[in-house]
């Protein structure tokens, strides 16, 4: 499955976190892979496990009560899961670096913007104090701060919530990290400045030629900016392949129910739709295939076995066996989206 | 699509049944379970509750089983352990146990009985001063917390600065004077219910005016209250308060509990001011509840967890405050024995009969100690900052 | 990195850096055993600072402790506990006696007769010794000299006193034509003079002087108001006791200044000023005058016999040239204080107090020390020790462990204590009666304490041996009166009341007290129960309040018992006599002079007979003992005056207790013969106990020395 | 800002006004007297209570008194009635002797507190985490007269050396400067310690939680995210938040520089602060009571007012 260009694959990942005698299976085995100079999103409702497997790339987990149970991440050829804390210091923010969901608390508000920045590069580069200030001063130039000069003595809360948000992604650009993941940059945001962030994202990585790892639960961004997205669903993934193969094709119940759940021009008019019940809480998941309890197409066995992805060709693959067995019946119509 | 939308499953369980359900307390004691330090704390908590309950019913009555007040002089600074001397003893002087188990003081009584009728006691202390404490903190910062904008208009001020002093004329023997000011007031009252029966929209005389402008907000009265008080260093504050009162044990209790009310009055008022701001207090008041069915239904029991803590850990504080006073020869005086005196009487015999201050010393640290503990397990437990992390 | 580093290496080194100090302390070794000087150095250890060092304004022990060394009195007690002359190397005592010549009365065998006659006659009466009686006798010869004083007019201008303590002070001025008087000059002094004079003169002759009617008044008012006065203005006779001293010459103050009968005076003025409000005015109220005879002669005069007079000169002489108005004055221009309000109160003596004793004040830290010097001029002679510390420790454990660490030389032994420091080696120990008792008293104004036998029956019930061996672990003795043990006053034939409850009960239920069903003693349908309250911060007292509320619950009386904060319990119970019983304790000095405690005048709010004593034949015996010079007289009243309190219980009398001292063995006295001879005697208490009487002869030696007297 | 200021010190002006009125009413009102002299000194007559009485003006009413009183504190002529020294040179000299024992104590614990609170907070629920949360309780719950003696006891015994009082007594002859120095020092050590012990337990439990509701904001997972070490997360980024409410704390240790311990001072024999005002309750030596009490009350009000204003200087949010 790993390709010559893969920068980073993710192999039946688990993330487990025990408090008493409850284990929450917050990541129950995922496994994805982006490729250099390429945009992948990872998609779900809110409690999915997408920002935890993000942040076990990074070695972000709280170990306890969280624990990482199994699995593998290979980036350039390096297992990080079996990396000590020392090396992986050394791929935090420099190889791989994280924008963060909320552009207020993810500042530190006691320090300038020019020390957060200018921290996260002479940690990794060996650098002079005046070469420091020109590099931060570029960054926010690139980010495009208006009069970063001046900017460089701010705190924080004297910035407005998308400033703060590309002086995030600023920092993370700082050392010209191979990847980037960015947890929900856009959500705390408003709607015209989401677009703005949106777009220097997608310039970035055009002009740096970067990767950049994508969590949302935004459909509308993943249509926006997503070369390939993986679908997940309470710690799994249900889905995968490109961003036509998903927005078209979907082929996993859930995958179709979001799609379904976007308001559009089309559906003016009518009632939204929406997926009934909720995640299932990740210390009591169902048997069987996870989202069975609401899923509409549900037969018995979905209780039982858990769910085989069934590979739909051209790297598109769903987690959906009865929907597959349905798809290759002949006398049924193949599942056709608008 | 409208196809696709009946075919969803409508046998779907809107709540997953798998998650067990758990009430309020099952999953706080979820929580607290994982501190063990607070296990022991609570299981010697408990412990020392009972010991007392116990020593309350051995200790007391007519004829106790174990009398904390009988003296044998014969039988005085008697090691623990020591079997008394039986020759010397009349019937009713024999210890019950048949040993003096934590030996005898400097006037023979029994340790071991003056130290369970002690536990009570300092138990009570303890309970009862944290309870007037928690009672004032609650209303004042029930009041502060809640009604904090209502505002005192200058003729509240004025009319209750005219009764004070009037009260304490007559107290002070000018009671012809006093009694005048007594009578100013509610004729001020009266006046007050006429002119407004009588103007309605008339215009009001400049200084009827000035009367009624808002002085201070209830708000503010009572945290400089609370501001007054904490000018007081605390310790020093009960100390002289209690060495001008004559001592007993009722003076005691109350002093400690009038001097520790503000920190309860501080914690319930921040949380009252956070919970009026919260949707559910907005709910219910556009339900039509009453202000009383507010607070005591809905904000109360949310307001309670950082009390409890500082209750718990009052309690233990109270403990010391009063072994710290009998140091001082101002504790609870006899004939009730608390393990604060029965600490200090035992110091001046440290050289000569050790165990009168380490028994007491040492159950002290203990009960305290698992006082602190739980508390700060209930802290952990109660605070929802902490708590999602775990 | 720095922050963390510092947060690590910061608290270690300030543990070090303290913990490394203890190199740096001497030992209790070093400081005792390996330092020479503290052989030289007298360290006491006290619970309390003094307040001020002013003997005429300070009562409290801390401060007289050190006002005794720096100061001298006039004269002081003896081992004997006679009097022995300090400042003063003599006195007489006599008296000056005068009578109004009373015009209307019959003299047998002259009739009504001028003062000079009456002079005359009573020469003759003294020339002839033929007297009637042989108190007449005796008075007569006691005479040294007759004189006469003519008439003369006066007038005074008196406070009226309104009963009702009317806002506004009225006064009145009112006009004397004295009558001639005749004074006598006794050459000592006899309460019983007039009275064996009257033999001579006629019954009625001192009785029936009118002085009433040589009172004038220019206001308009009552006769009655101005008959009032005439007893004190116009008293028919009076005794004028007169204290001549005799000062000792070449005594010099600690900075030079020589002693005379000046400051004598002055000491005196300074107590009697109002602005001093010193509390040991009460002492000198009966003085008439101070006169300076010449400058190393005083004579205080009295108004009235005042037997307890010798007593109050042993008081600390101030120096004159310091304190005085001038002097006081310029101290307050330097300090930049009204010099009309500046008062001795104020005035930087009391922190700096010079006299004429032993020892010259050297510092003073406020709860810390006093360290005094020993003063080489002394007339005495210098003492051994160069240097007198006290120690200010406020807890008592910790005096302890100082004194056994060798940094104090005395420590106060706690009765239980006794035992164990006695048998120490390291050690010397005194022990000694003290002066005073402790004792239950009940308020007789109170039902059902107004009975004699209830008050007898209370005190029967309570096991004293019991008290006295396990509260006090031996240490003191019963006492079943009020004056102090060891002196000739105590009577000694008197049986302390026996520990008897059933005998109490008998007593009781003679009062008609009887036990109830459940045992409690009723009478008249309400049981016996009352309150004992006493101080708290005594742990004796309270021991004492426990156990005589087990033993009368023993026989069915309910006690309930308090323990009140000193002030509160003075102030509100005590003064206002608000109590049923209490316990409490009597410092008593040597003087047996008890009109303040028993005397029935005395029992008013905020006077000391709060338990309201009151007994008629104790009154005459409570004055006449204080006005007997006499001591074997006066022996004689106080036995009978025991007999009487004993009698009537109005104390429950427990016990004085037995006070011990603990010393550092190498401490002894040395003395220095004529012929240069160093001799070292073991230290060994006087009568009174007091085993530091021979404090200026003390000095530590090196080692323990043995003595043969040594067991 | 400067509004801010002038409102601050009105508010506490008037304050302390009422503080003022509160001490003097409770010490007025309360049972008991006075008493220069020994009321039970057999030669103490009623007049001579009357004298005194009139001298101090007790004989006035209470609104009187307090003019009284309170001019004689604000012109620095208030003297005390046991020994009519000037109450505020009483309480400067005992405030000497308490400053070393302040100043050592709170030393001690701030420096000890920290380290232990942000060790605990970053070991969370680890067994370096729990003993220290055991053995800080385990320091407020000893009553502290008892961990005196026992301590004492126990060096004394040990070392045979002094711990009572200020310096080894009878140092000052003959010692050269460093031995007095650390003599003193020594001295300091066992009352500051123990002064000290209920402080660090507070202290640095409340560093630990200040520090764990740090380390859970995001801006913490920001730094780790950079790659920092640990030590510049812990130490840079969450430190210099959770110390932001203790350098209001600054402001709020003044008071304590009047507080001083009674019981570690009578035991000790330090003549300090705490002693003075304890034995003035005990002779009822009003103007001693009154002007400590007022004093530590500006203190305390001063305190409050400094650590409002250090607060503004500190978090970079707050701007008036």
């Amino acid at each position: 499955m790993t390709n010559d260009n893969t920068l980073i694959s993710v192999q039946d990942l688990k993330v487990y976190f025990r408090s008493g005698h409850e284990c929450a299976r917050a990541v129950d085995g995922i496994s994805f892979e982006i490729r250099q100079e390429e945009t992948v999103c990872l998609v779900g409702e809110s409690g999915c496990g997408k920002t935890v497997s993000a942040l076990s790339i990074l070695g972000l987990i709280q170990t306890p009560p969280g624990e990482i149970a199994g699995g593998q991440i290979m980036f350039q050829g390096k297992n990080l899961l079996e990396l000590d804390e020392e090396d992986m210091q050394k791929i935090r923010g420099n190889r791989i670096a994280m924008v963060f969901q909320e552009p207020l608390t993810s500042l530190n508000p006691v320090f300038t913007i020019e020390d957060q920045i200018g921290e996260a590069i002479s940690i990794h580069k060996n650098i002079g104090s005046g070469e420091l200030r020109d590099c931060c001063i570029k960054l926010l130039k690139d980010v495009g701060i208006p009069s970063p000069v001046q900017r460089l003595k701010d705190y924080p809360h004297q910035l407005s919530g998308g400033q703060r948000q590309r002086v995030m992604i600023a920092m993370a650009l700082a050392c010209d990290p191979d990847l980037i993941i960015a947890d929900e940059p856009t959500t705390a945001l408003d709607v015209t400045v989401q677009a703005q962030i949106l777009q220097l994202l997608k310039s970035i990585q055009e002009t740096r030629s970067m990767s950049i790892l994508y969590i949302t639960h935004d459909l509308g961004v993943v249509a926006n900016i997503a070369h390939r997205v993986y679908v997940m669903y309470s710690g799994i993934v249900t889905e995968q392949g490109n961003a036509a193969q998903i927005f078209h094709h979907a082929r996993h119940p859930y995958t179709q129910g979001l799609l379904a759940s976007l308001p559009s021009r089309s559906k003016r008019g009518k009632r939204l739709f929406s997926i009934p019940g909720t995640v299932p809480n990740p210390a009591y998941k169902p048997a069987g295939c996870p989202f069975h309890p609401r899923c509409p197409h549900a037969i018995p066995i979905c209780g039982k076995e858990y769910p085989k992805m069934c590979d739909y060709g051209q790297a598109h693959l769903a987690r959906c066996p009865v929907l597959f067995k349905n798809s290759h019946n002949p006398d049924k119509p193949e599942p056709k989206s608008i | 699509m409208n196809k696709k939308e009946k075919g969803f499953n409508k046998n779907f369980q809107l709540e997953t049944p798998l998650a067990p359900k758990r009430t309020r307390l099952q999953e706080f004691w979820r929580l607290f379970r994982q501190n063990r330090l607070a296990i022991l704390g609570l299981f010697i908590f408990i412990l020392f509750f009972c010991c007392a309950i116990v020593g309350l019913f051995m200790t007391s009555g007519p004829d106790p089983l174990l009398d904390p007040a009988m003296i044998r002089l014969q039988e005085k600074l008697r090691p623990p352990l020591a079997k008394p001397n039986l020759d010397s003893l009349r019937r009713e002087e024999i210890p019950y146990l048949g040993f003096y188990l934590m030996g005898t003081d400097d006037l023979g009584r029994d340790v071991f009985a003056r130290m369970l009728q002690g536990a009570w006691v300092s138990l009570t202390v303890g309970f009862v001063a944290v309870g007037i404490s928690v009672l004032i903190g609650i209303f004042m910062g029930g009041i502060a917390g809640y009604f904090g904008q209502h505002h005192i208009r200058v003729d509240h001020v004025l009319v209750t600065l005219v009764l004070i002093s009037g009260a304490a004329l007559v107290t002070a023997n000018f009671i012809r004077s006093g009694a005048a000011l007594l009578c100013l007031t509610p004729a001020y009252i009266f006046y007050f219910i006429w002119s407004q029966n009588r103007s309605g929209k008339k215009t009001l005389p400049l200084w009827a005016k000035v009367f009624r402008k808002n002085a201070v907000s209830i708000d503010t009265l009572i945290m400089r209250i609370v501001d007054i008080m904490l000018c007081f260093p605390s310790f020093f504050l009960i100390l002289t308060v209690v060495a001008l009162l004559p001592a007993s044990i009722y003076n005691i209790m109350i002093v400690i509990g009038l001097t520790s009310w503000m920190g309860a009055t501080r914690f319930v008022r921040a949380e009252f001011l956070s919970l009026r701001e919260q949707d559910f207090v907005a709910a219910v008041k556009t339900l039509g509840a009453g202000n009383f069915r507010i607070i005591f239904r809905h904000m109360m029991p949310n307001a309670m967890a950082p009390v409890l803590v500082s209750a718990t850990i009052g309690i233990a504080t109270a403990i010391l405050t009063e072994a710290g006073l009998s140091f001082l020869g101002f504790g609870v005086p006899p004939p009730h024995a608390t393990w604060g005196n029965i600490l200090s009487d035992g110091k001046n015999f440290i050289f000569d009969a050790p165990w009168l201050t380490f028994i007491p010393g040492i159950a002290i640290l203990i009960v305290v100690l698992s006082f602190n503990l739980f508390g700060e397990g209930l802290r952990d437990v109660l605070n929802p900052k902490l708590r999602e992390r775990h | 990195m720095t922050i963390r580093r510092f947060l690590i290496f910061a608290p270690i080194l300030l543990i070090i850096v303290l913990l490394q100090s203890y190199f740096w302390v001497p030992t209790y070794e070093e400081q005792t055993k390996g330092n020479p000087q503290r052989l030289n150095e007298y360290i006491a250890g006290s619970i309390g600072d003094a307040s001020l060092l002013n003997p005429i304004l300070t009562a409290d022990s801390a401060s007289s402790s050190i006002e005794n060394m720096v100061f001298e009195g006039l004269m002081d007690r003896d081992e004997q506990l006679r009097f022995r002359g300090r400042l003063a190397t003599s006195w007489e005592v006599f008296e000056e006696a005068y009578f109004y010549v009373n015009p209307s009365a019959d003299v047998p065998g002259l009739g009504k007769a001028d003062p000079q006659d009456v002079a005359n006659f009573l020469k003759n009466a003294k020339k002839k010794k033929n007297a009637i009686t042989t108190g007449l006798k005796n008075s007569l010869d006691y005479i040294t000299s007759i004189s006469v004083i003519p008439p003369r007019n006066y007038s005074v201008t008196k406070e009226l006193k309104s009963p009702d303590t009317g806002e506004q002070k009225k006064y009145i001025t009112i006009n004397i034509a004295a009558p001639a008087r005749i004074k006598l000059v006794l050459n000592r002094v006899e309460p019983n003079f007039f009275q064996n004079l009257s033999y001579l003169l006629g019954k009625n002759y001192f009785e029936s002087f009118n002085g009433k009617a040589y009172l004038m008044s220019d206001s308009e008012m009552e006769k009655g108001i101005l008959d009032k006065y005439a007893g004190e203005l116009l008293p028919a006779v009076e005794h004028n006791p007169v204290l001549l001293f005799h000062l000792r010459p070449g005594v010099r103050f600690h900075d030079g200044h020589l002693f005379d009968a000046y400051d004598v005076k002055f000491t005196y003025e300074s107590i009697m000023n109002p602005k001093n409000l010193s509390p040991r005015i009460a002492g000198y109220e009966p003085v008439k005058s101070v006169k300076v005879m010449d400058p190393l002669t005083v004579k205080i005069v009295y108004k009235r016999l005042y037997s307890p007079a010798m007593e109050t000169w042993g008081m600390g002489i101030l120096p004159d040239h310091l304190l005085n108005q001038n002097a006081l004055k310029k101290e307050a221009h330097r300090l930049g204080k009204d010099p009309n309000t500046f008062s001795m109160r104020q005035s930087s003596f009391n922190r700096h107090p010079i006299g004429c004793g032993p020892f010259r004040f050297q510092e003073w830290k406020s709860d810390q020390y006093i360290i005094l010097d020993r003063f080489d001029g002394y007339w005495e002679g210098p003492p051994n020790y160069k240097k007198y510390v006290f120690r200010v420790i406020p807890d008592q454990l910790t005096q302890e462990m100082e004194f056994y660490a060798g940094t104090i030389d005395s420590y106060d032994v706690q009765p239980h204590q006794v035992k164990r420091l006695e048998k120490d080696q390291r050690f010397q120990s005194f022990s000694g009666t003290a002066l005073g008792y402790t004792y239950i008293g009940y308020n007789i104004r109170r039902k059902p304490f107004d009975d004699p036998r209830v008050r007898r029956a209370l005190g029967m019930a309570i096991d004293m041996d019991k008290i006295i061996n396990y509260v006090l672990y031996g240490q003191g003795e019963q006492i079943t009166g009020p004056f102090v043990k060891q002196t000739d006053y105590y009577n000694h034939n008197i049986q302390p009341v026996p520990y008897d409850p059933q005998g109490a009960l008998t007593l009781l239920s003679e009062a008609g007290w009887k036990p109830d069903k459940q045992g409690w003693l009723t009478k008249d349908g309400s049981k016996f129960q009352f309150t004992l309250i006493t101080n708290n911060g005594n742990d004796l007292r309270k021991a004492i309040l426990a156990i005589a509320q087990d033993s009368w619950k023993q026989i069915g009386i309910d006690v309930h018992t308090d323990l009140l904060e000193w002030s509160v319990f003075i102030q509100e119970r005590v003064n206002k006599a608000d109590f049923d019983a209490l316990i409490l304790g009597w410092q008593m000095g040597i003087d047996p002079d008890l009109y303040q405690i028993w005397h029935s005048s005395q029992t008013n709010p905020y006077q000391l007979n709060f338990v309201s004593f009151k007994n008629k034949e104790a009154d005459d015996l409570i004055i006449k003992i204080r006005q007997e010079y006499d001591h074997n007289r006066q022996v004689r009243y106080c036995r009978m005056l025991h007999e009487i309190i004993a009698r009537e219980q109005p104390y429950t009398f427990l016990y004085v207790g037995k006070w011990t001292a603990v010393l550092d063995k190498r401490i002894v006295i040395k003395t220095i013969d004529d012929t240069g001879h160093i001799g070292y005697k073991k230290i060994t208490p006087t009568k009174t106990g007091s085993y530091s009487f021979y404090f200026n002869k003390w000095i530590k030696l090196p080692e323990a020395p043995a003595f043969m007297d040594e067991g | 800002m400067i509004s801010f200021i002038g409102r601050s010190v009105i508010q506490k002006i008037i304050t302390l006004f009422f503080v003022s009125i509160v001490s003097f009413l409770i010490i007025h009102i309360a049972p008991g007297k006075p008493s220069q002299v020994d009321p039970m000194n057999p030669k103490f007559t009623p007049e001579m209570v009357e004298r005194f009485q009139k001298e101090f003006h007790l004989d006035k009413p209470l609104h009187v008194q307090y003019l009284y009183f309170y001019k004689d504190l604000f012109t620095g002529e208030t003297v005390s009635w046991k020994d009519n020294q000037s109450v505020l040179k009483k309480i400067w000299e005992r405030f000497l002797n308490s400053l070393p024992l302040f100043i050592v104590g709170t030393i001690i614990t701030w420096t000890l507190s920290f380290p232990i609170g942000i060790r605990s907070a970053i070991f969370r629920g680890q067994f370096y985490d729990r003993s220290a949360t055991f053995l800080s309780y385990l320091l407020i719950s000893i009553p502290g007269f008892f961990f005196a003696y026992v301590l004492i006891i126990f060096v004394v015994n040990q070392f045979h050396v002094p711990v009572i009082g200020m310096e080894t007594f009878g140092i000052g002859d003959g010692a050269s400067l460093p031995y007095i120095f650390m003599d003193r020092i020594w001295h300091l050590l066992l009352p500051s310690v123990l002064g000290a012990t209920g402080g660090i337990a507070v202290l640095s439990r409340y560093v630990r939680s200040q520090m764990l509701e740090v380390e859970g904001q995001d801006y913490i997972r920001t730094a780790w995210a950079k790659g920092l070490p640990p030590e510049q997360v812990h130490y840079k980024h969450a430190l210099r938040n959770a110390l932001l409410p203790f350098v209001t704390m600054f402001g709020l240790i003044l008071p304590g520089l009047i507080g001083g311990s009674v019981i570690i001072e009578s035991i000790f024999s330090w003549p300090g602060m705490g002693r003075m005002a304890y034995e003035a309750i005990l002779a009822r030596d009003y103007p001693v009571i009154l002007t400590v009490n007022f004093v530590s009350a500006v203190l305390v009000l001063a305190g409050t007012f400094i650590s409002d204003l250090l607060y503004l200087v500190v978090d970079p949010r707050i701007r008036l």
